[in-house]
């Protein structure tokens, strides 16, 4: 247990000083000059001049050698500093915690929703394996598999917001902001785990120890509360693990489409802008949610499997 | 049966989020591109005088002129050097403080600490002269001084909403809604100011979304979301003119959509070259199929709304290809096996930068692209920061830009045509590599000219200069497109965008 | 004396063909059946058949009566609602058939607690009884991973009858056991017999022999005979059981030779090798001479580091301390091994003569050894047409037997070579290796769980401890 | 020949779609010259017809023209990505698992770098360094995508070496080239047919999300991510141009999830 926390504490780490690396060195590498783009940013396009760009320069002391920039940020990073942004003059840390309130909120909601639909409708297709609903089932998952993220957003906005008028199209300006967004992400994330419960359901039907379980004269039900959840669970939680990887593509693509407030966005917005502390901040904080949510996976398969308990 | 219960609460909470409207009859929803970081209005400013938040000295009227703002009254010594500003009696903050002389004194002084327009006045100090009187000393006269103190980045704040660097903490403005939420770079909300000195805002409620995504907003305003959605993209107009709930205004504003040309680099250094390259353009279809606004072929640079600096009898270019081939032939370039032209051995072969900021630059681009390509003229698109068109110019490597130039900026564009000009003809937005005595001397003239009529004849010689060389070619005048829910009543539009005129519009009754 | 399981003429098609022909018979209270025959023989089929978990294609015909009801009269959730309470099953593969979540005393308790209706604390004692009655009361608290096959079982049998089913089907439930542990369940499957009606599936004839009872020996899905347990197997009169009963290793003839011939080489020398696992001694100060030609037998239970000994007898496994030592100037590919799962010494992507081929190919032998070599091991040439996956375990071992002869080697490493194969077949094989290892003049190094086996075949014998 | 016999009936209808697909993309190169960034300007939308079989866009150019280049382009960046990236995961991963030791580690380190980041953030920062670059793009793609065969690769072939069938190859006196063609090789084989066509279709997302997010190609060039996003607004105004590109979007990653097989 303690050795599963301190080696998620280490990737952290790892994470933070890889991630701020790399993102010095490609930011360094970007092309056009970096003051003309924070100058941009801070005093609209039609400001920027050479003297507004002096101005920066000299005040940020860009034209400093790199290496003194990059050993400047790394002792700031150990000091959890993460320094002001370039373009609005904000520190970044308080940027990121305003952008990551809502990226967990769209990841959260999209992952409740889900698993509120993945669950049922692969249990359900399961129990009836091949039948109309699995094959069903498996055609809807197929379907939107097959499409970029965004269109799934697109079909829902056309639906939802243009013809039943429903709901807002983009933003965020309260709770209702979040139903779209959330459901285009977790339909899409659904379409593969629905698949994911449907598989490890059946193994788990058609196992020994289930038939067993039932030669033993538990019910159906008994067996499947006591022997069924736990072991089908299992395989569930770590696919959800592999599957945060495009969850956190997904909130980049979804994040942009519905203009919402989060760290993807900000990461692209970043980029575009060159804001090396920025882009750094929400690279990291990305990856650190990467880590977290290992994390939580890897503490629930610890919390189902005794087996692991035992090991440590 | 999970799955009945499922699938019955799921139906459940649609039916109830649906059964919200999703009009709010206190809020008027605005949305628009700009993204903003922080509250000083120095680097976001617009967007307080936009919403009404924030009020300068000065306003503009439709027609550029000059109207009484926060100062009721103002003077220029005969000298030039003095400029007086009577302040308006009884105005307060949103903070409850009264607006004083030293209050504005203040708010300038802070301004000038930040790059922005009004560095381009000499200004040697700002001086209280009594309660209610501000004093503003040059170090040379600046006929324009007016316009700068119209502009949103000399916008007036108490003196509670700066911070000891000069950046602001919270705005306190004095203008009808007041700022009460600021989710930077996505959300602002105010609030209707109840003890604002002029005529009370109607509407109780105003919030701002930024939506990055042209086609979104477009989709934003048929779905009822948002009342007024300002920026659109072309694309989308057709389809925003079907629907019975949105009406689209078309406003011209002064601003031009152009090319600017490399005029150093050896392809294009002749004046024949750059004309051929405009006559190649068909500017109708650009304007009727492309934008999908008729009539905004541009012909010059400044737009008719700024009448001392347009030119009204110029005919218009139409597109002429055979002409533009024949005036690339004089000089050298003849085609080659894929119809590329070429000359010494060289393919006239080019880079086009735009930026995203604008949704129809790069659609123009696309289509600007294929119309070279008509007469051999082979350009590569890229799409970059509007700061890479600056960067560009510094360091050499733009070839041609295609940009939109606001010339309305600051009511009266000499200040940023000596921007784009005044150095031999150059400028980051204008001229580059192009060289020419004559405008930036006539420019000079104009700043500290006081006879209207000869300010004119200045400024139409200007004008014709900037015909005649071409040293950036024009390509459409820009046409403002804003989609209005069918609700709001009372809508216009500032051809200058410095107020979005919240205040005057209400809702029609269900 | 009701009849507790009645099958009348039960037999199993799919489609056209019958796998298992029209068999009846009645079990009381206090009765006691094998099924005695190899794998093929449809047994396990039969307790499907009676269970109602036959796989899709195949159908039951006849009649199944369980406490009197004729299943075919009960719904589908009638006939389960009989499972736990009046018949129940053990598994042929306890591992796989125990929750690996559940801690084991649970996985008994719950049945006291859903099928029996009682409170957990008393279902929890129950449980702990059970435990203790199989010798399972330290392992309560244990995962099924960390349980051994012979403590899987027994947890399964608990958990099986716990119940109270007055019915237990049993399905080769010693597969894979050491003779200690195989006894064990024997008697387990005994006494249950003894107040309820136990229906045993094995191949083992010591198996059947010590549940007593009724014995019916089946061949292809087909009754050979049936009878008393202790008069059928004195007295067979089916050629078939004969053979069954000659399949023990019991009953082998003894190939040991009297004496090792002392004067012969050395082909492999250990000296002072100790090796550690998980926390256990398994041997230590180790010393072994192996000569030229001589057949060494290695016994012990399971888990006692037989395997281990033998992988570092030929290097594939560091050793803690000693060291091993070859004769000199033999080449490295004359040291080989043989496998517990023959597929295992086989890559599976080319076929049998493609693999014969490369062997033949990078030795420069002679590929007119090979046939009769394969003849020698009573192998058809034909076969090496075929892919590993094509022949029978019987015959894929006498490969791998052929393969590594061709290379003339001095020491075979067999590891449980036969433990995989049916009783008649492992027979065959076992003495096979030994006659033909000795002809071929190589040493084997034979490890076997089946003491009487070794003893049959070994020249000298090696027992290994348990772990300290 | 043998290999599509292999196939399962799914598998086949995928490998029949992406043959149709392949073969419209490459039939329309050889037999249309139409020029897919010549505009038209006074025939935008136009309804299919027999000159323009497909209809035209919004600068009226031939559909057909741009949905043959948009599929060529996809195809091919695919193509490359994923024999790059198998390339290089393959082999690394053979040589990790085998040697493990060193360059296991080395490799292993620079994974974690690589995994820290989830592969489409990678991918925009790479975008981001030469906006419009296919080079950039395809660097980026394959740099995210060697990762899974990295993994998969080495599990099998650490599996595969420490398998008895393998020890037993080494006792026969066999050398590390035929072990690794007997028991490694055909082990991989299928796993990672498997994953080429899942990291195909990965990057023809890839490049079509690049596109929507704007730092993906540059106009004029037809990519059916940036048709996508350009065409959508003209959604209600000519559904069938729209429909095109996401259709073509649909059947490519289909016909590949198809041809993978199951689910991973």
């Amino acid at each position: 247990m303690i050795g599963l926390l301190l080696r998620r504490l280490l990737q952290a780490a790892f994470v933070c000083w890889s991630i701020g690396t790399l993102t010095f060195i490609l930011l360094r590498l970007l092309p056009g000059d970096m003051e003309f783009r924070i100058a941009a940013g801070r005093y609209g396009h039609d400001n920027v001049d050479l003297a507004a760009a002096e101005a920066v320069r000299a005040e940020l002391g860009l034209d400093q050698p790199v290496w003194q920039l990059y050993l400047n940020w790394l002792l700031d990073l150990m000091r959890f500093n993460l320094g002001d942004s370039l373009v609005s003059g904000l520190p970044v840390v308080h940027e990121m915690l305003h952008l990551l309130e809502h990226t967990l909120m769209l990841a959260g909601a999209a992952t409740v929703v889900s698993l509120l639909i993945a669950i049922p409708v692969g249990l359900y297709a399961a129990l009836k394996a091949n039948g109309w609903f699995d094959r069903l089932s498996l055609m809807v998952s197929a379907f939107l598999r097959a499409q970029p993220i965004f269109m799934i957003g697109l079909a829902l906005i056309l639906l939802f917001s243009l013809e039943l008028r429903m709901l807002p199209v983009a933003g965020f300006d309260g709770p209702r902001y979040l139903v779209l967004p959330a459901i285009s992400l977790a339909l899409a994330m659904a379409a593969v785990s629905s698949r994911v419960v449907r598989h490890s359901a059946s193994e788990v039907f058609r196992s020994a120890f289930f038939t067993f379980s039932r030669i033993k004269g538990l019910t159906f039900r008994q067996a499947f509360l006591r022997h069924g959840l736990r072991n089908c669970s299992l395989p569930v939680v770590v696919f959800l693990g592999i599957q945060l990887a495009s969850v956190i593509e997904g909130v980049v693509m979804i994040e942009s489409l519905f203009s919402w407030p989060g760290l993807g966005h900000g990461l692209a917005h970043a980029i575009f802008s060159r804001d090396v502390p920025m882009i750094q901040g929400a690279a990291i904080a990305l990856g650190l949610i990467f880590v977290g949510l290992n994390l939580i996976v890897d503490l629930t398969c610890y919390a189902i499997d005794p087996r692991s308990r035992e090991a440590a | 049966m999970k799955l009945q219960v499922f699938l019955g609460a799921f139906a459940l909470a649609v039916g109830l989020i649906a059964c919200t409207p999703n009009q709010n009859p206190d809020v008027l929803t605005l949305g628009g591109p700009f993204e903003f970081t922080s509250q000083d209005p120095a680097r976001d400013g617009y967007v307080y005088t936009r919403l009404q938040i924030a009020e300068s000295l000065l306003e503009v009227n439709d027609n550029g002129e000059l109207l009484p703002g926060l100062a009721q009254t103002w003077d220029m010594s005969p000298n030039g050097l003095t400029w007086r500003f009577s302040l308006r009696e009884n105005v307060r903050f949103h903070d409850g403080t009264p607006l004083t002389a030293e209050a504005v004194v203040n708010a300038l002084n802070m301004a000038l600490r930040k790059p922005g327009v009004i560095q381009s006045a000499a200004i040697e100090s700002v001086n209280v002269e009594d309660a209610l009187t501000v004093a503003v000393h040059l170090r040379a006269p600046y006929r324009r001084l007016g316009a700068v103190m119209a502009h949103y980045s000399t916008a007036i704040l108490s003196p509670a909403s700066y911070r000891e660097d000069a950046n602001v903490a919270w705005m306190q403005g004095t203008g009808p809604y007041k700022l009460v939420g600021f989710d930077p770079p996505h959300r602002i909300q105010a609030t209707r100011f109840e003890e604002y000195w002029g005529k009370q805002a109607t509407i109780p409620n105003v919030v701002y979304l930024t939506g990055h995504r042209a086609e979104s907003r477009a989709l934003q305003v048929m779905a009822g979301q948002t009342d007024i959605i300002y920026t659109l993209d072309p694309a989308s107009l057709n389809l925003l003119r079907r629907q019975d709930n949105v009406r689209v205004y078309s406003d011209t504003i002064p601003r031009t959509i152009q090319i600017k040309v490399n005029a150093s680099h050896p392809f294009m250094a002749e004046r024949n070259t750059r004309l051929a390259m405009s006559l190649s353009l068909d500017r109708q279809g650009l304007s009727e199929k492309i934008i999908r606004v008729p009539g905004g072929e541009a012909n010059q640079l400044v737009p008719p709304s700024l009448a001392e600096w347009h030119i009204n009898d110029l005919p218009p270019i139409k597109q002429d290809i055979v002409r533009a081939r024949g005036l690339l032939a004089e000089e050298g370039w003849l085609p080659g096996a894929d119809g590329i032209l070429e000359r010494d051995g060289k393919r006239f072969q080019v880079s086009l930068i735009t930026y995203a900021d604008r949704p129809e630059l790069y659609v123009v681009a696309t289509a600007i692209q294929a119309q070279l390509r008509a007469i051999g003229i082979d350009v590569d698109v890229s799409i970059v920061n509007s700061s890479g068109i600056a960067s560009g110019h510094h360091d050499g490597s733009l070839e041609l830009a295609l940009v939109a130039r606001n010339y309305g900026n600051i009511a009266d564009p000499l200040g940023l045509l000596i921007a784009d000009y005044g150095n031999h003809g150059n400028g980051d937005w204008g001229g580059m590599g192009w060289h020419n005595d004559e405008l930036p001397a006539v420019l000079e003239q104009l700043k500290s000219e006081r006879d209207p009529v000869l300010y004119r004849e200045k400024a139409q010689r200007a004008a014709h200069i900037l015909a005649e060389e071409i040293p950036v070619i024009p390509v459409l005048f820009y046409t403002q497109q804003t989609a209005v829910s069918s609700r709001v009543q009372g809508f216009s539009f500032d051809p200058y965008e410095r107020n979005y005129r919240l205040s005057e519009m209400s809702f029609a009754q269900p | 004396m009701t009849a507790l399981l009645q099958l009348e003429n039960l037999s199993i098609v799919a489609g056209d063909s019958v796998l298992v022909e029209p068999i009846s018979l009645t079990l009381a209270k206090g009765q006691r059946l094998t099924i005695l025959g190899e794998t093929g023989a449809g047994k396990s089929l039969l307790i499907q058949a009676i269970m109602g978990l036959l796989p899709p294609p195949l159908r039951r015909q006849g009649t199944v009566r369980i406490v009197g009801q004729d299943i075919d009269t009960l719904s589908r959730k009638d006939q389960q609602r009989l499972w736990g309470h009046h018949i129940s099953m053990l598994p042929q593969e306890p591992w796989y058939s125990l929750d690996p979540l559940m801690r084991s005393q649970q996985q008994v308790a719950e049945v006291y607690e859903c099928v029996q209706q009682e409170r957990p604390d008393q279902a929890n004692v129950k449980a702990q009884r059970d435990l203790v009655g199989v010798g399972l009361g330290e392992a309560g608290h244990r995962l099924p991973g960390q349980l051994s096959g012979g403590m899987a079982q027994r947890l399964a049998f608990c958990a099986a009858t716990a119940g109270g089913a007055e019915i237990v089907l049993a399905d080769e439930p010693t597969k894979g056991l050491d003779i200690s542990r195989r006894d064990y369940i024997a008697a387990l499957l005994r006494q249950k017999g003894e107040d309820g009606a136990v229906l045993t599936i094995t191949h083992d004839v010591e198996v059947a022999r010590q549940i007593g009872g009724t014995i019916m020996v089946m061949r292809n899905g087909r009754l050979v005979e049936q009878g008393n347990a202790e008069s059928l197997l004195g007295a067979p009169s089916a050629g078939y059981t004969q053979e069954l009963i000659n399949a023990a290793p019991e009953s082998w003839p003894s190939v040991r030779r009297h004496q090792p011939n002392v004067s012969r080489a050395t082909v492999l020398e250990a000296q002072g090798l100790e090796k550690t696992r998980g926390g256990k001694t398994l041997f230590k100060e180790l010393d072994l001479v192996i000569n030229q030609g001589e057949i060494v037998g290695i016994t012990g239970d399971s888990g006692c580091g037989k395997s281990s000994l033998g992988d570092i007898l030929l290097g594939l496994l560091p050793a803690d301390k000693g060291r091993v030592v070859r004769a000199p100037g033999v080449a490295p590919y004359k040291y080989l091994k043989l496998y517990q799962d023959p597929l295992a010494a086989f890559a599976s992507a080319a076929s049998l003569k493609q693999l014969f081929d490369d062997v033949i190919r990078l030795h420069g032998l002679d590929a007119r050894k090979v046939p009769p070599l394969l003849e020698q091991l009573r192998l058809s040439p034909a076969l090496l047409d075929r892919a590993v996956h094509e022949v029978s375990g019987g015959e894929l071992q006498r490969l791998a037997i052929a393969r590594a002869l061709l290379l003339e080697p001095v020491f075979l490493f067999a590891d449980e070579p036969v433990s995989r194969l049916d009783p008649i077949t492992a027979r065959e094989v076992a003495l096979l290796l030994t006659q033909v290892a000795t002809e071929h003049n190589c040493a084997v190094l034979l490890v076997s769980h089946d003491p009487y086996l070794v003893e049959k075949t070994c020249d000298r014998t090696l027992a290994l401890g348990a772990p300290e | 020949m043998r290999r599509v016999k292999q196939l399962n009936g799914s598998q086949q209808i995928g490998a029949a779609i992406l043959a149709c697909l392949v073969g419209f993309a490459f039939l329309e190169w050889l037999l249309n010259g139409t020029d897919p960034a010549v505009q038209n300007l006074g025939n935008l939308f136009a309804a299919p017809s027999l000159a323009e079989p497909l209809g035209t866009d919004q600068f009226g150019r031939s559909m057909l023209a741009r949905m043959g280049a948009a599929l060529r382009l996809s195809l091919l960046l695919s193509l490359v990505c994923v024999l790059t990236s198998a390339t290089i995961g393959v082999a690394l991963g053979v040589l990790a698992g085998w040697r493990e030791g060193w360059i296991d580690r080395i490799v292993s380190f620079v994974l974690n770098m690589v995994l820290a980041l989830p592969g489409l953030v990678l991918i925009l920062l790479f975008a981001g360094l030469a906006p419009g670059s296919l080079l950039m793009l395809y660097l980026g793609i394959s740099l995210v995508l060697w990762v899974e065969y990295f993994r998969v690769v080495r599990a099998i072939t650490r599996a595969s070496v420490a398998s008895s069938p393998m020890q037993a190859s080494r006792m026969l006196g066999f050398g590390s080239f035929y072990c690794f063609k007997r028991h490694v090789w055909p082990a991989l084989l299928t796993p990672v047919l498997t994953l080429a066509a899942f990291g195909a279709a990965a990057s023809i997302l890839a490049l079509a999300a690049l596109g929507f997010v704007a730092v993906g190609l540059r106009p004029p060039t037809a990519e059916l991510g940036l048709m996508m996003v350009e065409l959508f607004p003209y959604y209600s105004e000519a559904p069938w141009v729209l429909a095109q590109p996401v259709f073509a979007v649909f059947l490519l990653i289909i016909a590949l999830n198809l041809l993978a097989g199951k689910t991973k």
